[in-house]
This record gives C-alpha cells, structure tokens and sequence, in this order.
C-alpha cells in the first residue's frame, strides 16, 4: 500500500561537509509529495522505540526520487544518523510544512545562518530557473563552519559573514546586506531566531522567514509547534515553516 | 479472524482501538492518511468553553522511549468544536466519537459536557481531570477524590451521553479515585494521562519546555499504565479505557491482558500517522496467532492470577 | 580538570558520582570491574534486623528503555552485613560509605539505624521508606508525610551519622513529604526510589513478575526523576542526592542542574558493570567543555528560571 | 583500558539453522574470560537505550578468540540479533556463571531440550577429549526444530524426542532415556524447568542441571535471579546456572 506523505528511503551517498555537519542523499519514491523549496522532512532515526520522536530536516535539494538535505551532529539522533552507511534505510515522512513560494518577478536575496543554509539552494535554483537574479548572504559562526558557498556562487554573488571574521565581513548577515548595499525586492531567510527576528524587524515587508520548532509530529496533529502570528496561531509544521516577515510578532 | 467487536457505554466499536485525545486533532487530518473509519471511536481533542492559545513554545521536549508535550489544551472553543471541527469530520467518520471535555472551574467543566453530549455525532464523555499542563483547573479534580466526585456527579446530571473519567497517574492511590468516581455515577474510566516530566538544557540550565513541567508519554510509560490499569479493574465494575505507551499490537493486548475493555494509542500517531492502522492489522494477525477468537476474552486475563 | 568535590551531611566525596542501592551489591564485587576508590561514595543494599530471602522468581522483567525488578530486600541481615559483608568491603573502599536501612515496622528501622551507624565504615544512613516491592513497612512509610515525619525523628535520635531519607515517586505530593522529613530533622534526602509497574505475559496472561509488581527504574524514569527533584530542591533547604535513569556523564548534569547535589546510578550499573567509572569521566570532560570549573556551581542552576 | 569479563565482538558468521534458530560467531579477545563450557555470555543488543538489559545466551563452543552460541528469536530482543549482519560489533560480557563440571571419568550422558541444547556441545566435546564416553538425548517440540543432531553425533549415540513423536521417539527425553535404558554414570542437563524438575525427581544423583532465570545483570549485583537450594541461596548468574541436581529443590 503506498503511503500518503510518507516513505522508506535508501542512503545513497554521505559527504562529510564540516567537522560535525553531514550532507546525505536519500532515494525513494515518496519524494514525489513535496510540492516547494522549503518544505521539510522528518526523519525515524531506527526502528527503536529510542530515540522515539522523528527528527526534522530541511530539504536541500529534490530531484525526482531523491532527496539531499544536510545536518548537524548536536545530540543523540544526529549522531546516530551521522553514523549510518550507504545502503542503510530511513523510514521518512516527506513533504512537509507550506516551503517557500517563490516570486518570479524582482530581485531576490537569500539569507541563510548556519544550519539555516540548506533550504535556500533548491530555493536559489528555483528562483534562478525563473530567470530571477539572486544574491546570497551567508552567516556562519567561523569559517570552519562554512559550508556550500561554491554551489550559491553558481546562482549569483555571494556574500560570507562570520561572527569572528575569520572569513568574509566580520559580523552578522545584516551588517553584510548594510555594508554592501544589498538590492532586492524580496528576500527569504532561514537561520537562527534572533535572525530571522532582526530581519523582521529591519525589513518588514516582502521576507519569507523559514522557523524551527521542537516537534511532536511535523504534521499538524499535536499542536506542538503552534505559536502565534499577527494573522492567527500558526503550526509551524504546516502554516510554516515559511512565516511571512510582516506577520510575524516583532518582540520588543 | 477473531472477532474485534467492544461494546462500552455509549460505544459500539468494531475494533477496541481509540486515537488517544491531544495526538489526533479532530480526527480529519489523519483522514489523509487512512480510512478513519477502521477505528473503534475517536477521542478528540480537549475542549474548553473558550477559545484557548495554550503554551508558549518550546511545548514538546523528548525523553527515553517517550516524549513530553505541554500543550495546554490549545483547542478553538466549543463553539467552534460544535460547529466546525466536528463538521469537518462528519463526512469521514461514521461512528461516535468521545468528546474529551476540559475547564477551569467545575462550571466550565459542566457546561462543556452538557453541550458536547447534546451534539449528535458524540457517543460519550471524556472528563480530563489530569491535564497536567495547565494552571487552574485539571489535575487538582484528578488529584483529589472528593472533588473528583463532584465533578463527576456534576456532569453526570447534564450528559445526555455516558460519561468517562479521564484519570492522572500522579496519585498515590488511583484506586481511590476510581472508586470515586464509579459511586459518583460514571460510566466508565479512561486511563492513564501523563506522567509529570522535565528536561532541561545543559548549556544554559533552563527548562527546555517553556512551561517548565510536560507530561510524559509514549511507550517509556506502558510499565506504570498497565499496573494502574490492573489495580484500577480489579477494583471497579465499570470499563476502562486503557492508554499510556501503547505502540503496536502487543501492547494492545498486554493492556487488555491487565484489564482494559478497550484502548487508546496516543503518541504513537505522532511519530506514525499510520499507527493505528497499523496496530489495528497486527492485533488481529496476533489474536489469530494466539487462537483468541474473541478479544473480550482476554480483558482482565491477569486477574485470575 | 573542574573540581568534582561535593560536601555534602557525613559525606566528603572526591566527586558527586554514587552507585544506588540494590545494584551494587555490598560494593567489592565491582572491584573486579575497577578500582572502585574512584566512587564518591558507595550505597550499599538495603539491610534489615534478619536475613531475608526476598520474593520468588522471576524477579525482573524489561520495559521499554528500563527495568522492572521486585528483589524483596534480600539481604543476609544485620549481623552478617556488619561482620562480614562490610569488613569485606573495608580494603576495597576507604571513603565512607552509606547505609541503606529497611525495615517492617518502626522498631525494626530504628534499630537497623542504631547499629548501622555505629560502624566505622558508615558516614551516612539512607533511610529507604519508598520499596514497592514488599508488603509491610517500606512503602507506608513513605506514601505518608505523618509516618515519614514520625519515622524520621525516632532515628535521628539514635544514628551517631546524618540520616538521609530516600523518597518514594509514587506520591501525589512528594515536596509535602520532603518538608515534612526535613521539619523532622533529617540531613538529606535521597530520591527517587522506582515507580511502581507491571508486564505480562502475553501467552498465560500472568504477570511477569512472581510478586506481580515491580519497581521501574532505568533511562525512561529520567523525566520523572527531573521533574520531582527540580521540585523538592525548590521547597528544601537539605540536600539532595538525585537518582532515577541516570546513565551517562549529561544525565549527571541535568540532574544537577535539577537541583541534586550529588546523583546515584543506579540500574545502569547493571547493563554495564564500568558504568560509573565512565560517567566519571565523561563528567570530567563534559565540565571542561562546558566551561565548568567547579561542578558544586550547577547545583540548582535552573532555579533561576 | 582492558576490562574485566568484557569485550566488543566482531560477527564472523551467522547461519540459520531452523525457521526461528540462528547460529552466530563472534570474534574477540575476552573469550581468554571463558573457563568451563556451560558458561553464558551476556549481549548488549544494540548500543541504544532500548532495549535496555543484556540477553544472556549459552556458550555452544568456544575457541582461542571465538564464541559460537544459538539463539531462539523469540522477543525484540533476539529479534535485533537475527538480523545483525557480519560484520557488525557486539558489545558482551563474557565467561559467567560457574558452567559445568566435566566429571572425568565413568559414562556420560548429555541431556538437551530447546534452545537447552547447545551448551551441551562444547561440554560433549571437552568430555570425549577426557576419553569420556558420552551419549546425547535431545529434546524437541517437533521434528523442523531439531539442530545440531549430527554434531553430537561425532560424539557418541545421540537418540532424538520430539512431543508429536515427527522425529525419532515420541515423546520426552526421560521417556527415552527409560525406553532405550540409556547407561551412565554422570548427566548434564539444559533445557526447560519442567524437563529439570523431571531429571532432578528421577535422577536425584550425579547431574548438573542448567538453570535460566531472567536477569537484570548476570554477574551477581542485583539479586535478580537467586533462588533457594538445599544448599543454601544460589544466584543463577554466579553460583549457577549449573546446580547439582541433589541440591535442587524438589516441588510437590
Ligand atoms: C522545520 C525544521 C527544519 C530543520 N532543518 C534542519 C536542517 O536542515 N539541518 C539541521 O542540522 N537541523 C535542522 N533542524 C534542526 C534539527 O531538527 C535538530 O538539530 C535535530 O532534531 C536535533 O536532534 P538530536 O537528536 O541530534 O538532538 P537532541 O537535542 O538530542 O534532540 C532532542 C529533541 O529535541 C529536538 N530538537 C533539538 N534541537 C532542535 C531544533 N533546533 N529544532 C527542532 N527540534 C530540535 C529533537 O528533534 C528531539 O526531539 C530543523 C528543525 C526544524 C523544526
Ligand atoms: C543463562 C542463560 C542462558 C541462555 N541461553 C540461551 C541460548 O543459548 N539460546 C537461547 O535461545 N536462549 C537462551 N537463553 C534465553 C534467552 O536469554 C532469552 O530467550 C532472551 O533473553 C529473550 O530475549 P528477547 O528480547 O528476544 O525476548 P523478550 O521476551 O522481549 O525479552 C524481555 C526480557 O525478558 C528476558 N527473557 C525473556 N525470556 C527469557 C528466558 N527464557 N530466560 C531469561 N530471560 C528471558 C529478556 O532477557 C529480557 O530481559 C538463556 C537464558 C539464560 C538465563
Ligand atoms: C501532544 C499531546 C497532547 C495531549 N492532549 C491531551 C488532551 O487534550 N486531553 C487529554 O485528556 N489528554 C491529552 N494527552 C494525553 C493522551 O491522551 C494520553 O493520555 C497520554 O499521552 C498517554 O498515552 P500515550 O503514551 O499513548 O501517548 C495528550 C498527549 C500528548 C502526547
Ligand atoms: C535491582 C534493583 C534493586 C534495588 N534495591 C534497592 C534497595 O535495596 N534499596 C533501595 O533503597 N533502593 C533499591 N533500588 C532502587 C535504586 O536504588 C534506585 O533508587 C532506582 O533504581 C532508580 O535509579 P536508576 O533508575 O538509576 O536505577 C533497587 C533498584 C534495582 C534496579
Ligand atoms: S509538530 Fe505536531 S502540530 Fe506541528
Ligand atoms: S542477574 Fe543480577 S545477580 Fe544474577
């Protein structure tokens, strides 16, 4: 029986991108359910009991039956994924959450901080497919930690902050788009809070901003990750990830 | 193939597997999954008389073979319930279903009974008295048996369906709570809510949940529900309901085995949206393995002993 | 290397790690394992006035990321374990050790105080009112703020070393029961002993467990344990050594972080006999990481919030 | 850091040998911890949380650095270990319990029922190089659960009893011991309770009988499995799992 929203998946390749951030390619038909950029998966670590809830990834890049997405080893369910091989199988749920719409029309700036990269190079890839001209600023604590700044190159300028100037413009990925005079009609954003929530504040209009949420489920059944919006209570899961920059509730 | 059939108060179910109350919404959305139709009843979301937000964020935190959620029964209102949630489903369920009934004060507990029970589509009443996650109202009915019994007395004048008594395991003696309530007038038993829980973050030492305290669940749980299903029908004539770490087939039937005429899966949809489908296969796969060829066979099995 | 010594009644401890009662044995049997001079202190199995053979097998059964057990204090009595088991013990372990002190009726636990603290090798009682696994005494005692109290006091009177009473979660309100040691003048408290849980098997329906309960322990009691010590350690002002599903170097943090002063490990030791030599070291690089330099400093950490 | 009756395994082969029955090697220095046939390892199943214990399984034949033993899958736990692949790591504590007594001289006689049997091999084997003459009665439910009946066969007779009588003799193994008057001077014996009690009743003198009990720890901390003797209070794990059959307790 082939089920809705959900699949087994089998590892085809795992790149170790930094010291603790891996890139895994996964392949399995469920991969036909995700429909934008920005959209999740959530991941059964292994058929224990524990870790006992799934764990949710951004996707990186989809193809037709294969999914890329990229990780931080931070606890348990990380590191044991960090440790699987190729050939293992990932029981995955895959499509998940609203992703971003991308506007055909205008200049668009991608901003990603940290782990809040991945999502933005299908988004990029979309986007230029458009015939958009994009611009990408990427945040990353210390250059050790940076990760995909050739691949955003192949879309347009890049432009690399790290907090210790250890590499590109010392600071964060706001003071990159003040300091060069950054031109754009939209921008979508993934990355910490507090950036997503500095932007918010700084450019209210026309951004997509990617959350996280702890998650109970990843799709919309346990209200785990509901939070409030200037436009209602939203799931993250699935009136987000994407939040629009001027309904979000700017603290402060 | 065993016959699966569980008549309850108030419930006439093809099978005794229930979506546990907070883990399956109002039922719909699993509707994209599976057939809904294949459960026995649907315990649906906690209601309040008004609209109710719930926690902030972080509410789920994880542990050992569970997790713990602090919700606080986020749910549109009663109005809303009535009038929406419970239309949504009409199309894609057919059964009754059990409508899980909260509050603030004995009065909002009384009149969300009294209109839920009045709505066609519901079979009976569940009475969370042990929501751990909230501040006023809940656990203190579920801690204390005079109160309990109040409450249950209350409610049982207004229902116009039979009425379940949502129990907490955070008690001394559970068993005197049941009694409680089974001379108070309930029809049955549901059981059991949460354990109390906590995580805490070990860079900045702050609670991981913002509410501080979740409430545990998921299979890490089983051990302790299915003693306190086991003590409370030893002791009681009316039904329970039996829920707390039920994660595939066996578990059904271990829970049945302790005493429950029927059960809930909770977390087990959140980290499957197929898990009920699924146990509902495997239960009748293993009933057949065993040679049961009714499963009110095995309710109580444990007490001979 | 952070400082890892913790002061705590009767007890000067090179580092906050301790095994728990009941699954250390008299403690030598693990020095074949390592050198337990590493442990802070060791809490050896519970001793009553005369020996006892414990309850019928099977005594342990499995639940999902834990244990059952239900040993019914077997321990070969006072006299030997003054003359023997500890005098066996003596050229293992030169730290004090503490005494696990059960008993059946008021007399008996005064008594096995009394003498236990007189012996050299003992720096503290541990006064456990919280055993789910035998029928009389144990259990009362600890469900009980009243009994608690009552018990507390009569052994202050006769223990020569700090008393320590080991709470039972298994309670509506454990921090009633805390203060209520506390007012009777105990030095710690030590908590939380097992929860109580069942399992069955699924073939004859029998409990798994000859004496049909049993005590739940192991990572999945860990949330538990969290919760009721962040509690207890908000309401007292004695210590707390913390316990219940530690089984590595973060799990002693967030305990302490909870609010223990010092932690027990107590199933873990089971699994794998060097567990607590490696949470040892594992807590000593953890604090380097952290940025830790005094381990005392985590002690209550997220009280703040 | 070497450590005391404990090692981490390498899975060198695995065989099916019934429908539910495995065979499994594993290759690791601590078998050195192995001092009597009859001895059981303890196997952490899996490096997570669950399932939580040990499962304790019987030595079937060891080697310099090898173990053989014989599984039953018969919950989650053996479960997982059917379906280890060569290869993979076993973390087991090894060389417990006091194992079996090879008595040197006089006739042997080697009593298997179930998964009772393969402790019984390494011990037929150690007693034949002892010059000991040995014969083997094996117990099984039914015919397509038998294993190893060649194998004891390079040591002696072997006779077989299956319940439903598909395979050689219907009935239990004390059946045929009594049919065939099976001659000896000493016995050994693993295999279910009942079959125990029956031997220890009939055959008060000269066997060792290998007990199971459920086991929190198999080395002798928690007071799990002790059980009374004749002799005295007896941990299954340290002081057992081989008891005499005249210190056994004889119910009814
Ligand atoms: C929509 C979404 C997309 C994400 N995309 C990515 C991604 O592309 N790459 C990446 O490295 N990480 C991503 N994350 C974060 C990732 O889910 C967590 O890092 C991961 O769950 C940690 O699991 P763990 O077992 O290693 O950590 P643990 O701390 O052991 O996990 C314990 C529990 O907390 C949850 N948790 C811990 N950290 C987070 C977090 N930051 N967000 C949500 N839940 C958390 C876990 O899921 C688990 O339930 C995403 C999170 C969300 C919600
Ligand atoms: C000394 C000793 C030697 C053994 N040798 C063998 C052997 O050579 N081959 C073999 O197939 N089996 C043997 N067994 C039994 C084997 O340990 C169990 O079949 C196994 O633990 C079941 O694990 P599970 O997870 O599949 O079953 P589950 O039922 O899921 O296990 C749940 C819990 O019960 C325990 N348990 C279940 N059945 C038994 C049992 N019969 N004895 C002890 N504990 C049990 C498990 O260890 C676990 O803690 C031996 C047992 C002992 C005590
Ligand atoms: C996310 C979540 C939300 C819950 N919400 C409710 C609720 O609204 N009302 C209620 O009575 N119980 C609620 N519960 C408790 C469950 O119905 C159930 O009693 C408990 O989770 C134990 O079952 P389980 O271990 O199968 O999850 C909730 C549980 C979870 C995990
Ligand atoms: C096998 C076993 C025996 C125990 N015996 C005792 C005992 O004699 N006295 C006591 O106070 N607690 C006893 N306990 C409880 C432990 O000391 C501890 O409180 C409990 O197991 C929780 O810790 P854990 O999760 O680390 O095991 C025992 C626990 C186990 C598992
Ligand atoms: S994680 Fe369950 S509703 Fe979003
Ligand atoms: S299993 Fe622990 S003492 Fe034998």
């Amino acid at each position: 029986m082939e089920k809705y929203l959900s699949g087994i998946f089998t590892i085809t390749t795992i790149n170790q991108l930094t010291s603790d951030v891996y890139e895994m390619t996964i392949k399995g038909e469920a991969t036909k359910y995700i429909t934008n950029p920005g959209q999740f998966i959530n991941i059964k670590i292994n058929d224990s009991k524990e870790p006992y809830l799934r764990r949710p990834m951004s996707i990186a890049r989809y193809f037709d039956d294969k999914i890329v997405f990229i990780f931080r080893v931070v606890g348990e369910g990380t590191k044991i994924l960090s440790k699987k091989k190729v050939g293992e199988k990932l029981d995955c749920l895959v499509g998940l959450g609203n992703g971003f719409t991308p506007v055909g029309n205008g200049k668009a700036l991608l901003i990603g901080g940290g782990l809040g990269t991945p999502p933005m190079y299908e988004l990029g890839l979309q986007l230029k497919q458009m015939g958009v001209e994009v611009t990408t600023v990427l945040g990353f604590g210390t250059s050790d930690q940076l990760f995909y700044e050739d691949k955003f190159k192949e879309l347009g300028p890049v432009f690399v902050a790290t907090m210790d100037g250890s590499y590109g413009y010392k600071g964060t990925v706001i003071d990159v788009i003040k300091q060069e005079n950054v031109e754009f009609d939209n921008y979508y954003a993934c990355g910490p809070e507090p950036m997503l929530m500095a932007l918010a504040k700084t450019y209210r209009q026309n951004g997509q901003l990617s959350y996280e949420a702890r998650m109970g489920c990843g799709f919309g059944a346990c209200m785990g990750c509901s939070c409030e919006t200037l436009t209602g209570d939203k799931r993250i899961c699935v009136e987000g990830p994407i939040l629009r920059s001027d309904e979000v509730i700017i603290d402060g | 193939m065993a016959n699966l059939r569980v008549k309850l108060p108030g419930l006439d179910m093809k099978n005794p597997v229930i979506p546990a109350s907070g883990t399956f919404g109002f039922g719909y959305g699993f509707a994209r999954f599976y057939d809904i139709n294949i459960l026995g009843s649907i315990m649906i979301k906690a209601t309040t008389l008004e609209p109710r937000f719930g926690n902030p964020l972080p509410r789920i935190a994880e542990g050992p073979s569970g997790m713990l959620n602090a919700i606080g029964l986020q749910n549109p209102g009663i109005d809303v319930v009535l009038n929406e949630s419970l239309e949504q489903l009409r199309p894609l369920y057919k059964d009754k279903v059990i409508a899980n009934v909260a509050g603030s004060s004995l009065e909002e507990y009384v009149e969300v009974a009294r209109r839920m029970s009045e709505h066609d589509m519901i079979g009976a009443l569940e009475i969370n008295i042990s929501c751990p996650n909230v501040k006023a109202g809940g656990i203190q009915f579920g801690t204390d048996a005079t109160m309990a019994a109040t409450l249950t007395k209350a409610i049982k004048e207004v229902s116009k369906v039979p009425v379940y008594i949502k129990l907490s395991p955070n008690v001394t003696d559970i068993v005197e709570i049941a009694k409680a309530v089974e001379a108070a007038g309930a029809d049955g038993i549901t059981m059991i809510n949460t354990l109390i829980g906590m995580r805490f973050d070990l860079k900045t030492g702050k609670p991981i949940i913002a509410n501080k305290t979740g409430g545990y669940s998921g299979p890490a749980i089983l051990p302790v529900a299915l003693n306190l299903v086991y003590k409370v029908t030893k002791a009681v004539k009316i039904p329970v309901i039996g829920m707390g770490g039920i994660s595939c087939g066996k578990d059904v039937i271990e829970m049945m085995i302790a005493g429950a005429s029927a059960v809930a899966v909770g977390s087990q949809n959140l980290v499957d949206p197929f898990a009920c489908m699924t146990i509902i296969e495997e239960l009748n796969e293993l009933l057949d393995q065993m040679g049961v060829s009714d499963i009110n066979d095995i309710v109580g099995l444990s007490h001979q002993y």
